[in-house]
């Protein structure tokens, strides 16, 4: 499926095809508008891959504490570095399908309870080894395993067995789960020579690239893995990733071109940076969103018409404009959008109304004292304006909303999932089961809404274990409904990745799934002499 | 009494900034929160300074930014003279172990970078002005003490200092009556140098993300808020550092003017 | 034994009192934040068990005095362990940084400590004539300008306007001194116009200050010129109080220094210590704290000592 | 002979910046004519303000502060300095003309080396070589009696005593073999035997070098002592200009008649009368010292006379003050007052103890918080030990005015706003309104003016008439003792070695100390120093 899109694109990129008839075509595979859309208008296709040079990326989102224990990797530097030295069973394509890295055929049994993944011959390690199925299963294990620490863990909950057989891994679930093979994309499972077990942060694996270098926090340094076995990838002789976590530095330096790539360009300055020739901004409409989560079962957010007042008293497009310089597209107070496979964009927008929300609030019988919403920088980019366009809105709607700035130090431990009412992000996962089950089944650990709803579990997991597509899609709707106006989520917006790419970059091509080509631009672009 | 010009022009400046920070509510064309204009709109007669990062007049939130500023850097500084030139006193006066035991404890306060101190503090502590200015007012009281232990020693020797001893008079009258009226000038002139660094203190703490509760938002903060727009040009950010600047300078004329009739070797950017 | 000796030891014994304490400080001051270690590495993406796990490995169930005595036997034989978060060696790392910490401020200590005095000797001379006056004013708009928005404000020019230099300042081993120097060229920048200021207004303030002496008069008495009166007269007798304000600015390019760190990504210890701060990392905040503390200490008793040199009375008692 | 020096109508001007007042405009020195001749020594004389030291610099056209040279000429080797740019002035400065400061422990930089500084001119201006220089400033240490010639430039300035410092200086301004030296009350500073020696050291040096003086001071006696020719000066104002013989013998203006005959006061002394204070057996250190500064100290006063304490700088005289009023607690021995034993200590004495022992300081201005009025300084005591208040402290304070002779108004004035010997008499009524038994006075008159001093001894006088207060008199000028005192005790090196009624203590045989103190008072009379130098060699030559 994935190849077909594949070929549909370059005949596209390539003039063959009209955008119509692609994004028709497309559609046929299940890919949205948006996706499509995003696909084509990154066209770097067409030119053809130029071999050596050091391709520089400036990142934020390092710090000096990272490590390379893929384990661990939970911000953007670590995931891209691990990304690059690393490669995963399968992994996510730009148009939300599954693409074949280590394994290079996947299967599964009718009910989707046992799965099978044929790993690719003569995987070569930077140490020489050659990657086996036990590595794979050993790397699981090391995930799964209780002592482990792994961010993934909850990932990898539900396999019940995991075995090798020659070349074939056969993990088998307790229940069945057709998006397995996503999860296996999770970026936490980075195949490592014996699981990694002895030496999780060696920082070996079976990437293009090898690192040579690694200060963290500051720069990690790469060459060209020789016996890479995709040819199609890893086209500069070096790569480097520094981490430059000072917005104004990062674009003063790729406009200086001290560095060829660079993640998260603040949506205000987009504009401004327009001005510049030598640097493309490259969009792609994620799965990621800016939300505020109030606590279902903490007063006075245990109040539904409470949560719908709030709800009602967001202005959505002034937050897309403001916060994301238009640079996204707003929410409707549940996780899913177009990124998504599967995706109902029949569900009613929700619109801000003042009179709207003054009706609920009145009826909730809110005794009048301030609403807090807890609120620090590091939430989300432009997080604390955000909250301020929100107590506007809303205290125009007579809601006293109230904006509590807590610093960035300790934000995740005291307030995220503690607090009743405050502001974070997801990053958005690559299927709907894997986003509402990690954090929307009651049970869920990082359920922060504490949204707690019989039927919408059993929905969520029969959901899981069907296969009919249509069928599927109508569950997920009628999930979405349910949390939009019962939930605690406030999803006021999904930011697209923001990215710089200056113009001697190739290769590029849009991918939703994560940021800079979900962690593949080092392998897969290169720079044009 | 003789003014020289550029004292002359802090003062006014000093002033006109007091009393627009006093009435900002009057003052201000518009409410520090509202996002009345376009991102970054550039000066013009609706918004005399042009709009911010979310499109609130940036005049407006330079007035109200400009009293929460003030406030908290003249309370903290008025916090750290407190204290400071007290047990300065006290240590100049009484000497002894109390004079090397308050000695050691600053000592050992100097010695602990004091980003890190406000880093821990204020990370431990809700954040609100309050704390804010404690954590500021003690960690410059430090500085404070050392001067006012200085001055206060050199006038301890004073013979009208040991006739009042002689007299038998308390510890009172001697520290507030015979050697706080001598130590007022090099004093004052110091507060004026405090009174900066506090204001930049604010800034760079706001800077580093443990500032000010919004929708308020100090100098500094609004620099930070405006920074990205820097590197196009884009005057946002300079306006807020250019109030800073100003604040700073004309201050700095009073406090030099009055440090010249009384040449003192204090002061200096924390450590 | 000469005094020169005995204050010496003194002055060196009370440093390292002094050090001792500031490390029970920094302990007891990151015991006091909220959260810990392993929630701060999960960030995130904790899980109960997990960060369970991580506690156990990492040891913090162990009670806070144990952990102190254990880091201070260690940290006397100079291991001062391994990271909590990333398992990195902390003397290796932090050796790495302090070199580049030390090399920022050597560089802005370079040019503008002689800068300053310089200036400092001319405003003296001039003592409220134009040149005064134009210094006093230049440096005045420095000091009052905040340190980051002097740094945006050279980026903005030097990279954007002028491109000639760099905005990202991060050093790696292996690159050569001439690299190292141009990419550092713009935090240096902004650092010595942070420190010059300071050090330039208290040099004038001393001289000035000796100029009020009777021997000042003498000299000028002999027919020495300005310039030879203040060099040969008043210079010598001001040594102290310049040099303790040079080691105040000295100090503070050495721990004073994280914001400019932060704007131009600078690898040095400022950063590492902040990341390690919100990480709740002990032994690393440990480590960089008592360096820095170190660092303050060990210059303040270097003045000390040049100010005791530079006075006769202390070097050739009666 | 041709003039080295010639002033016409000298006129000198400053304005004076008070801090919070309009800026002052001052005439300091009016239409002064005088001149000095090679190889001549001229004195200046007069009170400070006079102007004697303006125009002593204005020899090398060089005014302190604001002062500018505002009219008439000053004529060196026949031009006109006034005329020259900064660089000529700096050509002449320490060439032609050179200075001799009054404070020699300030004047030399604590910083070089004593022969660096000595020789720095002679280098500057290129008059010779540095071994030359060196080997001419040993020659001088020598000529000046200084100890070690060849090794005495190595020492820095505080490794020297006071009266050899002035020599130094004198031996750096000989140096460059100028034409001229002024002498700014080169021996004030000094104790009286370490002056003779000095003034005798100058003396010769003048005459040896054969170089044109000007010598100023304010003691009419050391000037005769040394000068040809003397110009006295009041209020800028020249007043006489004569032969030093002239000036001394037959002086035909008042003031100068005045300055002559200063200190004839003589007050008839008083005897027997139980002791109000009794100092026993005392001996005391400072604090972390390991000798004792004084020693065995035992002397009293009799209710309403005084005990006058002679002695040097470092006599221990004024430790023997700090140990009465209980600032330094003595080691041994016991204090009686009127009867009882009073407490080592200050902190552990009673109100009244403090109250009946009071205290007055040789600098009045220090001894004065600049910050508060006469009428609080006066009033406080007042206020402390006898709870007066308003209109009945207001109507004592202006009492003790009038006691002071200074009348209204001035209790609301500033101390700065205050003469020296006016800021005195404030302290002298401070002390009187605690109505003490006993007051110390120490060195009360050695900071002021003959004169004044003179007003302000008689003031002590009449008040002792009147209240019935002893005195404990510290100083080490004779001639004040002579005037004031009933009992002297003569201390030296912490010991009294002569203590008696003053009739005995004043008369022969001396011991040797107090021998030398008396032969070494300057007295009003040409060849005075001659006259004891040479006494005292025969003296060195007979044992």
């Amino acid at each position: 499926m994935s190849s077909e899109l594949n070929h549909l694109l370059s005949l596209a990129s390539a003039g063959k095809m009209s955008r119509r008839d692609f994004v028709g075509r497309a559609g046929a595979l299940g890919v949205s508008t948006a996706v499509a859309g995003t696909m084509l208008s990154t066209a770097a296709f067409a030119d053809t891959p130029v071999k050596g040079g050091l391709l520089r990326a400036g990142m934020q989102g390092g710090e000096s504490t990272n490590t390379l224990d893929p384990a661990l990797a939970a911000s953007d530097v670590p995931f891209m570095i691990n990304s690059t030295w690393g490669e995963t069973l399968v992994d996510v394509e730009l148009n939300g399908t599954l693409g074949l890295r280590v394994a290079e055929e996947v299967s599964s049994n009718a009910d989707a309870t046992q799965w099978m993944f044929k790993i690719r011959k003569g995987v070569e390690y930077h140490n020489g080894a050659t990657l086996t199925a036990e590595d794979v299963v050993a790397t699981l294990k090391r995930h799964t395993d209780d002592k482990a620490q792994s961010g993934a863990q909850g990932i990898v909950k539900g396999i019940t067995d995991m075995k090798a057989e020659g070349d074939m891994v056969t993990l088998t679930l307790a229940a069945g789960n057709a998006d397995l093979p996503f999860l296996m994309a999770d970026y936490h499972l980075v195949i490592q020579p014996g699981g990694g077990v002895d030496n999780p942060a060696a920082g070996i694996g079976s990437g293009a690239y090898k690192i040579v270098e690694h200060e963290p926090g500051v720069r990690a340094a790469f060459e060209k893995h020789a016996n890479y076995w995709d040819s199609s990838r890893g086209h500069a002789d070096q790569v480097e990733i520094l981490t430059i976590n000072d917005n104004t530095a990062r674009t003063a330096a790729i406009q200086a071109g001290q560095i060829h790539l660079m993640n998260r360009i603040d949506p205000k300055i987009v504009e401004l940076l327009k001005g510049n020739t030598d640097v493309a901004i490259e969009r792609a409409a994620g799965p990621g969103h800016y939300v505020f989560i109030m606590r279902c079962n903490a007063a006075p957010f245990d109040n539904n018409d409470l949560r719908m007042a709030l709800k009602m008293s967001v202005n959505r497009q002034e937050m897309v404009d403001k916060i994301l310089g238009g640079m996204g597209s707003r929410g409707n107070d549940f996780p899913i959008n177009a990124a998504y496979p599967l995706f109902d964009d029949s569900i009613a927008q929700r619109e801000y109304d003042a009179a709207a929300a003054a009706d609920f609030y009145k009826k909730s019988g809110h005794d009048g004292s301030p609403i807090l919403l807890q609120v620090a920088p590091g939430a989300f980019p432009g997080a604390v304006e955000a909250a301020q366009l929100f107590q506007a809105s809303a205290n125009a709607a007579g809601i006293p909303l109230q904006v509590k700035l807590e610093p960035d130090d300790g934000y995740w431990s005291n307030v995220w999932n503690v607090s009743p009412f405050c502001a974070s992000y997801w990053g958005g996962r690559p299927v709907q089961d894997q986003m509402y089950s990690t954090a929307y089944l009651s049970t869920a650990e990082w359920n922060d809404t504490a949204f707690k709803d019989a039927h919408f579990d059993e929905v969520m997991i029969a959901a899981r274990g069907e296969l009919d597509q249509t069928k599927r899609k109508g569950m997920y709707s009628e999930m979405a409904n349910i949390l939009r106006d019962t939930g605690g989520l406030i999803c006021p917006m999904f930011n697209d990745w923001v990215e710089g790419r200056r113009n001697e970059v190739g290769g590029w091509i849009a991918n939703p799934a994560g940021t800079l080509m979900n962690g593949k631009a080092m392998s897969m672009c290169w720079l044009n002499a | 009494m003789r003014i020289p010009l550029s004292a002359l022009i802090g003062l006014v400046m000093t002033g006109l900034f007091v009393l627009s920070a006093l009435f900002a509510p009057w003052i201000a064309p518009y409410p520090i929160d509202a996002a009345v204009g376009q991102v970054w709109e550039g000066p013009s007669a609706q918004y005399w300074l042009g709009t911010d990062t979310i499109g609130r007049d940036i005049l407006s939130r330079l007035i109200y930014g400009g009293s929460v500023t003030i406030f908290v850097a003249l309370v903290s500084s008025l916090l750290s003279f407190g204290m400071g030139a007290f047990f300065g006193f006290l240590a100049a006066t009484r000497g002894g172990w109390i004079d090397t035991g308050l000695s050691r404890i600053v000592d050992l306060m100097m010695a602990v970078p004091s980003l890190i101190v406000a880093l821990v503090v204020l990370s431990v502590l809700p954040l609100n002005l309050t704390v804010l200015i404690l954590v500021m007012g003690v960690l410059d009281s430090t500085r404070v003490f050392r001067l006012s232990r200085a001055v206060a020693a050199d006038i301890a020797v004073m013979d009208y200092v040991e006739a009042a001893k002689l007299r038998g008079e308390g510890q009172g009258w001697i520290i507030f009556r015979e050697i706080l009226p001598n130590a007022m000038s090099p004093l004052v002139a110091e507060f004026g140098m405090r009174f900066i660094f506090a204001v930049l203190f604010i800034s760079t703490l706001s800077f580093l993300g443990l500032g000010i509760q919004p929708p308020l938002s100090d100098w500094g903060g609004m620099v930070r808020e405006n920074k990205d727009g820097l590197v196009y040009g884009k005057a946002a950010a300079l306006m807020p550092a250019l109030a800073i600047a100003v604040l700073a300078i004309s201050v700095n004329l009073v406090a030099d003017w009055i440090l010249q009739r009384t040449s003192s070797l204090k002061g200096g950017r924390g450590g | 034994m000469h005094p020169l000796i005995k204050l010496v030891a003194q002055r060196i014994a009370l440093g390292l009192i002094l050090l001792l304490a500031v490390s029970v400080v920094i302990f007891l001051g990151v015991e006091m934040l909220p959260g810990d270690t392993a929630q701060a590495i999960l960030g995130q993406s904790a899980t109960a068990e997990s960060l369970a796990n991580l506690r156990e490995s990492l040891g913090l169930n162990q009670s806070a005095t144990t952990r102190y005595f254990n880091w201070l036997g260690h940290a006397l034989q100079g291991d001062l362990g391994k990271a909590l978060t990333n398992q990195q060696d902390i003397a290796h790392a932090i050796g790495q940084r302090l070199g580049n910490t030390l090399f920022l401020a050597a560089c802005a200590g370079i040019i503008a400590v002689p800068m300053a005095i310089t200036l400092g000797l001319i405003a003296a001379r001039y003592n409220g004539r134009w040149p005064d006056k134009a210094i006093s004013g230049v440096t005045l708009a420095m000091i009052s300008l905040p340190e980051f928005v002097a740094a945006y404000f050279v980026i903005f020019l030097l990279t954007q306007v002028i491109p000639i230099l760099q905005p990202v300042s991060m050093v790696f081993p292996g690159m050569g001194l001439f690299e190292k120097l141009h990419a550092v060229a713009l935090p240096v920048i902004v650092l010595v116009m942070v420190v010059l200021a300071h050090m330039m207004r208290m040099t004038r303030a001393a001289i000035l200050n000796v100029m009020q002496s009777a021997y000042i008069e003498t000299a000028e008495l002999k027919g020495l010129s300005p310039m030879q009166v203040i060099w040969r007269h008043a210079m010598p007798n001001a040594v102290a109080p310049i040099i303790s304000v040079v080691v105040i600015n000295l100090a503070y390019l050495v721990v004073g220094v994280v914001v400019v760190e932060v704007v131009f990504s600078y690898n040095a210890l400022g950063q590492y210590l902040v990341d390690h701060v919100a990480k709740r990392d002990l032994p690393v905040v440990q480590a960089v704290g008592i360096i820095f503390a170190a660092v303050y200490i060990g210059l303040n008793i270097l003045a000390d000592l040049i100010g005791i040199i530079a006075n006769p009375r202390l070097r050739h008692p009666k | 002979m041709a003039d080295l020096l010639t002033i016409k109508n000298l006129r000198i001007e400053a304005t004076a910046y008070p801090p919070g007042e309009a800026p002052r405009h001052l005439v300091l020195v009016d239409d002064v004519s005088v001149s000095v001749q090679k190889g001549r020594v001229l004195g200046l004389i007069g009170e400070s303000g006079a102007g004697k030291s303006t125009i002593g610099l204005a020899a090398m056209s060089y005014g302190r502060g604001g002062v500018r040279l505002t009219g008439g000429q000053v004529l060196l080797n026949g031009r006109d300095i006034r005329a020259e740019g900064a660089a000529g002035l700096r050509a002449l400065r320490g060439r032609e003309v050179t200075y001799v400061a009054q404070s020699a422990a300030a004047a030399f930089n604590p910083a070089k080396r004593l022969m660096a500084q000595v020789i720095e001119t002679s280098l500057l201006h290129k008059l010779m070589t540095k071994q030359q220089a060196e080997a001419r400033a040993v020659e001088l240490f020598r000529k000046l009696g200084l100890p070690e010639p060849e090794t005495f430039g190595r020492r820095y300035p505080h490794q020297v005593s006071g009266g050899q410092l002035q020599r130094a200086m004198t031996a750096m301004a000989l140096c460059p073999k100028p034409d001229l030296v002024i002498f700014d009350e080169p021996t004030t500073a000094l104790d009286v035997t370490t002056q003779i020696d000095v003034l005798a050291a100058i003396k010769e040096a003048i005459r040896d070098t054969g170089v044109a003086a000007i010598y100023i001071t304010h003691d009419l006696a050391v000037v005769a002592q040394v000068a040809d020719d003397i110009l006295v000066l009041r209020h800028g104002k020249a007043v006489e200009y004569g032969a030093t013989d002239q000036i001394i013998s037959a002086p035909k203006q008042d003031y100068t008649q005045a300055l002559v005959s200063v200190r004839r006061i003589d007050h008839a002394e008083k005897t027997g009368d139980a002791p109000i204070l009794r100092a026993q057996d005392i001996a005391a250190r400072y604090h972390g010292t390991n000798f004792d500064v004084l020693q065995d100290v035992t002397v009293d006063v009799a209710a309403g006379q005084t005990l006058a304490i002679v002695g040097e700088s470092g006599s221990g005289k004024s430790t023997l003050a700090r140990v009465i009023t209980g600032l330094l607690p003595a080691r041994a021995g016991k204090i009686t007052f009127d009867g009882r034993t009073l407490s080592p200590e200050l902190a552990s004495r009673s109100k009244d103890d403090l109250r009946q022992v009071q205290m007055i300081y040789q600098m009045a201005d220090t001894a004065m918080n600049p910050r508060q009025t006469v009428g609080t300084i006066i009033g406080r005591p007042l206020e402390f030990y006898f709870g007066l208040k308003g209109e009945a402290k207001r109507a004592r304070v202006q009492e003790l005015l009038d006691q002071i002779e200074m009348g209204a108004g001035f209790e609301n004035r500033y101390p700065a706003e205050l003469s020296g010997g006016q800021k005195q008499r404030v302290c002298i009524a401070r002390a009187l309104a605690a109505k003490p038994k006993l007051i110390l006075c120490d060195e009360v008159t050695s900071a002021l003016d003959p004169l004044v001093a003179d007003g302000i001894l008689k003031l002590l006088l009449n008040l002792q008439a009147q209240e019935g207060v002893a005195y404990v008199f510290i100083t080490h000028d004779l001639a004040t003792v002579k005037a004031i005192a009933d009992k002297i005790a003569v201390m030296y090196r912490g010991k009294v070695v002569r203590y008696g009624q003053k009739s005995d203590v004043l008369a022969p045989p001396f011991d040797d100390y107090t021998d030398l103190l008396l032969s070494s008072v300057p007295e009003m009379k040409t060849g005075w120093l001659e006259a004891v130098l040479k006494t005292r060699r025969m003296e060195s030559a007979g044992n």
